[in-house]
């Protein structure tokens, strides 16, 4: 009753794990998709081995309320990847591979390598928050954007899915300017800093980070919203997600799937396992037999 | 959210080591870790060597950040989150504890908490020894024979587990060295517990780069135990760097 | 120790009421001045009296997270709004008077009728995320909050600041285009939505909202401390200040006073005298004489 | 974030009164209300009218909203969010409680918490008396004289207090009948107690759609005592709109 479609892309649930947690190794990759998740998104990885921003690179806000992160993009290199991905398949779930660049040529680049490892779908990082030259830099151009998603989509016959940031006035724009590709994924981190007085110096080395967890969602939630009510295209929420009520919150909202970050924190990763089980017990008792009848139903006109 | 704890007292231990005690209200297991932010500098892990409510950490100078804080004085501030991750669990029997270089650290507030035991206490050479003091009855080995046995900390423990039986062995200390206990666990078929390290970026178990096999050491370690220490091919071969690229040891 | 100056007006202490919370009526902004607020921001008028959008019009988050609001901008109309301000007034210190309007006329109109009135400075609110024709959907455009601030600069002799959406991919930008203006209040209540999944409907009646409270406090402070590094005038920091440690970190952003809101639904009327309390003891703690110090001191370059 | 509940149990009361309870795990104390959604149509506030495990509201057809909630049926839903606000506080002594229409929802449980008082329920007419069933020895008065006393509930209380000694006052009712009551309190130098009703938002202190002379109904009431009540000016005389504009009562 859990079963997806994202576009073409089938899920055995609409749980997947999000760029960036959990998703550098292959061997935890397929650890996750042992515990239940129905799809794994990798670590964004770029052209060159890259070390990231010097520690401290998280902060974690006081209860639960979420994670501001600047990685850095830290990545071992698209030429080192492959063994990663090949690892992480035998955990029989889809393997998106998600990937940043800093022009259409770099993400073409990448995505068919991507392909060749054997990735069954691609992300493009369009919205990483905290890296110069790329993400969010190259998401809020939507000239850009769409040319990026043109590109990428002409060299490589994966689905090809493009993640947006929310640090705009009007993520309808961008998402139109993405059209071509298969889903949209909103949200990525919004952008955020944050100071320790004691210190008297933002805890980030990098000074801004992306704000993660539970105090976005209702961020995510109106961007997919927002999108839904324009767009018929496959859209992935990822912001916040917690429980099985997150799930629904986002599917209701207009979401084919969602992927889930930061509350393996405080969740561990039996999450995926036990919002799969908590959305079963709720489908049940509300009388839905197919995930997908969620989709869109809270959209008013 | 950091907690801000002053530093109460520093002890000079060996050649490079200091402890640094500072209060903190937390509940530490042995074995557990905190991060330590120097801001403007670094932040790095560093396991518990006191567990009471003076707490303490047993720093090795190695690089930049942990250079600062052998700089520090009493009275000076420091930035911590944690504990962290699974420490030791205690079992029962008779417990061989492997401690080499500043693994001592780690298996301190451990060994203060068994009843049954025997410690080695290795180092290069007898400078570097770490609690000797602490644990008077400890056996000693050092690389270049400059106190107690000559040779490595294994080989010693090799003729004990010769001599004695042993119901389980804890270990810590530089990673060939916790491999090749490791090893000798699983021929002998005796239980181990090895507390391990890998580059630390969150310390909450979201980031894998402190991951080994698929298990992270920050959340799921940094203490594993028997039978999963003897499938972890990794163990002693290869780790990542910051950037995630994996590299031999 | 707490005295503040934001541009020509002398605060006794950076802690100003929010606007649109407890200040549509005198009296009640009279009892917030008494309580121990350094300053008070009227609720945003309007040329013409407007009930705002239907029941409901709040949602709370779970665990004091914060607030979704579409009150949609009901208020008297500034004709009928003079008295409320000479009841305010009575509290000995100064009034903000908050305008919303949909073109330079209409704020320039209103602006010179505050100052009839007797407001101390004018507060542009080029800002609320929810109500169609005002507030974001004109502090978007750089152009016209150009115009605007220059129009009302001319029109009255008070100061006059201009109230920031974070709702924007360069919220520098929009600072820039402001610098006409006395100060800059950053940020208003961040776009927003939260479906009821029993209910399978957005909880506000209006669908969209503002979302305010502790958990937009990253965002604020990130506003603040991107502003700060790039210019010089005077900026009040709101978005999530609940505690002297708030304020502290907002000021040490870069922001010469704070304005507080939400945290009266968690704290009480008296969180403005708390919190002084808690920062004159901090100050002493940690040897500072004069708040003013704290102005800027994370900024890193 | 709102909970939902089910409706066990509707009771017709009086002419255009519906009873609805339904189970709330939440502590409620007389004289609080609830926050209650009907998705689609409307929120608005109820004061609890039962305060045990299975709660009441009884609630007045009068518009859009309440006019929906009386086409509901047992099973149906409710979305509540509460109890907000302060209640009423038992003073000690002889209480003298006086209920006009729909008031006698809010005073009810309160009554039920008093050992020595007298009760007026006050309506237009017989049929829109409530619960004289529930409070068998109430004083009745009707302003068209069809049961008990004929005139005002305020008339009736002036005779009785005439009569008799009362330590305070409880009242909920039309705003006039409430601000004649403070009136007589004042007068006579009894303390009172009164449960008052303005447009109410948010219903958790921040909008200032509910207040009155500075105080917030939702907050600082809905039941405001002596002396506050004597100082309230706009008592009787002004509220504000949605919009916020004030106008005459
Ligand atoms: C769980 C755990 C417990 C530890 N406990 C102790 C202890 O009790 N006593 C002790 O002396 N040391 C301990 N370490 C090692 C300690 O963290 C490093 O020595 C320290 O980080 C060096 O910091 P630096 O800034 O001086 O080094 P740098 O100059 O930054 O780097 C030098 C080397 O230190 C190591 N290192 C640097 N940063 C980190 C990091 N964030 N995570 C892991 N390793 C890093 C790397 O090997 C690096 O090559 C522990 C490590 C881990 C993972
Ligand atoms: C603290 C408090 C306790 C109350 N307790 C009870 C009770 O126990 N029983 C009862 O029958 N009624 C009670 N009321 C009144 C009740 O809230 C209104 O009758 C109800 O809101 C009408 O809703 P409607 O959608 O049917 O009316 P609408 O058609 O929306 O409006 C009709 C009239 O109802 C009143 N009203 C509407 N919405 C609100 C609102 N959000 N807040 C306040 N008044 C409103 C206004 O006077 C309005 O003119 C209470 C009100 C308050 C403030
Ligand atoms: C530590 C961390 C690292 C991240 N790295 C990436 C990344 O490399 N690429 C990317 O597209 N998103 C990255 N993200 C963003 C997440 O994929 C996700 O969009 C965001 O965290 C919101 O979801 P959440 O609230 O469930 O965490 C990262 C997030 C975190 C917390
Ligand atoms: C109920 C409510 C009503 C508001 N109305 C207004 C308004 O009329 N004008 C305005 O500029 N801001 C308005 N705001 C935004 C606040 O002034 C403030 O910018 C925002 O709430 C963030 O601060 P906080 O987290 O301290 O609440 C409103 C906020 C809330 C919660
Ligand atoms: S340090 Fe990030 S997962 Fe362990
Ligand atoms: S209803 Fe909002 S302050 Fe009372």
């Amino acid at each position: 009753m859990l079963q997806v479609k994202v576009g073409t892309l089938n899920l055995r649930n609409p749980l997947i794990l999000a760029s960036g947690i959990l998703d550098e190794s292959g061997e935890t990759m397929l650890r996750i998709a042992k515990n239940g998740a129905g799809g794994i998104v990798t670590k964004s990885i770029g052209m060159k081995e890259r070390e990231g921003y010097e520690n401290p690179v998280i902060y974690e806000f006081p209860e639960h309320m979420g994670l501001l992160n600047a990685i850095g993009l830290a990545n071992p290199g698209i030429e080192n990847y492959g063994d990663e991905i090949r690892i992480a398949k035998k955990g029989g779930v889809p393997i998106i591979g998600s990937i940043f660049g800093s022009n259409e040529d770099e993400f073409s680049y990448l995505a068919k390598k991507m392909e060749e490892y054997g990735a069954d779908a691609i992300e493009l990082n369009l919205s990483c928050p905290h890296a110069k030259g790329y993400g969010m830099e190259i998401g809020i151009d939507t000239e850009l954007v769409e040319r990026i998603v043109k590109n990428v989509k002409r060299e490589v016959k994966i689905p090809v899915w493009a993640k947006l940031t929310p640090n705009t006035s009007n993520i309808v724009d961008i998402a139109k300017s993405a059209e071509n590709a298969d889903a949209l994924v909103v949200i990525n981190t919004v952008k955020g800093l944050a100071i320790d007085i004691d210190a008297r110096m933002p805890v980030l080395s990098n000074i801004y980070g992306g704000y993660s967890g539970r105090c976005i969602k209702p961020i995510g939630v109106r961007a997919v919203y927002d999108i839904r009510r324009e767009m018929d295209i496959p859209i992935v929420g990822v912001g916040g997600v917690e429980n099985y009520r997150d799930v629904i919150e986002y599917m209701m909202a207009g979401a084919n799937a969602v992927e889930i970050g930061t509350a393996i924190r405080y969740k561990g990763i039996n999450v995926f396992g036990e919002i799969a089980e908590n959305m079963e017990r709720w489908m049940k008792e509300n009388e839905f037999k197919d995930v997908e009848e969620l989709v869109g139903i809270a959209q008013r006109r | 959210m950091y907690r801000v704890v002053e530093i109460e007292e520093i002890k000079e231990e060996a050649k490079g080591i200091k402890t640094f005690r500072f209060y903190d209200y937390q509940n530490v297991e042995p074995g557990q870790f905190y991060m330590i932010w120097l801001p403007g500098v670094d932040e790095f892990p560093m396991s518990v060597s006191y567990v009471g409510d003076l707490k303490g950490v047993t720093v090795k100078k190695i690089g930049k950040g942990t250079e600062k804080m052998h700089g520090m004085k009493e009275g000076d501030k420091l930035w911590i989150r944690g504990p962290y991750g699974h420490g030791f669990k205690v079992e029962e029997g008779k417990a061989l504890v492997v401690g080499g270089g500043s693994g001592m650290a780690t298996l301190a507030p451990l060994i203060e908490k068994l009843n049954d035991y025997e410690v080695i206490i290795a180092a290069r050479n007898k400078e570097e020894l770490l609690f000797t003091e602490r644990f008077k009855d400890a056996q000693i080995a050092t690389d270049d024979g400059s106190l107690g046995y000559h040779g490595f900390a294994t080989e010693l423990a090799e003729i004990m587990l010769e001599e004695n039986k042993y119901d389980v062995i804890y270990t810590c200390g530089p990673e060939p060295m916790m491999a090749k206990m490791v090893e000798i666990a699983k021929k002998r078929e005796i239980k181990i517990q090895a507390s391990l390290e890998r580059f630390m970026k969150c310390g909450i178990g979201i980031c894998d780069s402190c991951s080994i096999n698929g298990y992270r050491v920050c959340v799921d370690g940094p203490v594993f135990s028997s039978p999963l220490l003897f499938d972890m091919d990794e163990l002693g071969r290869e780790k990542r760097k910051p950037s995630g690229l994996k590299v031999k040891i």
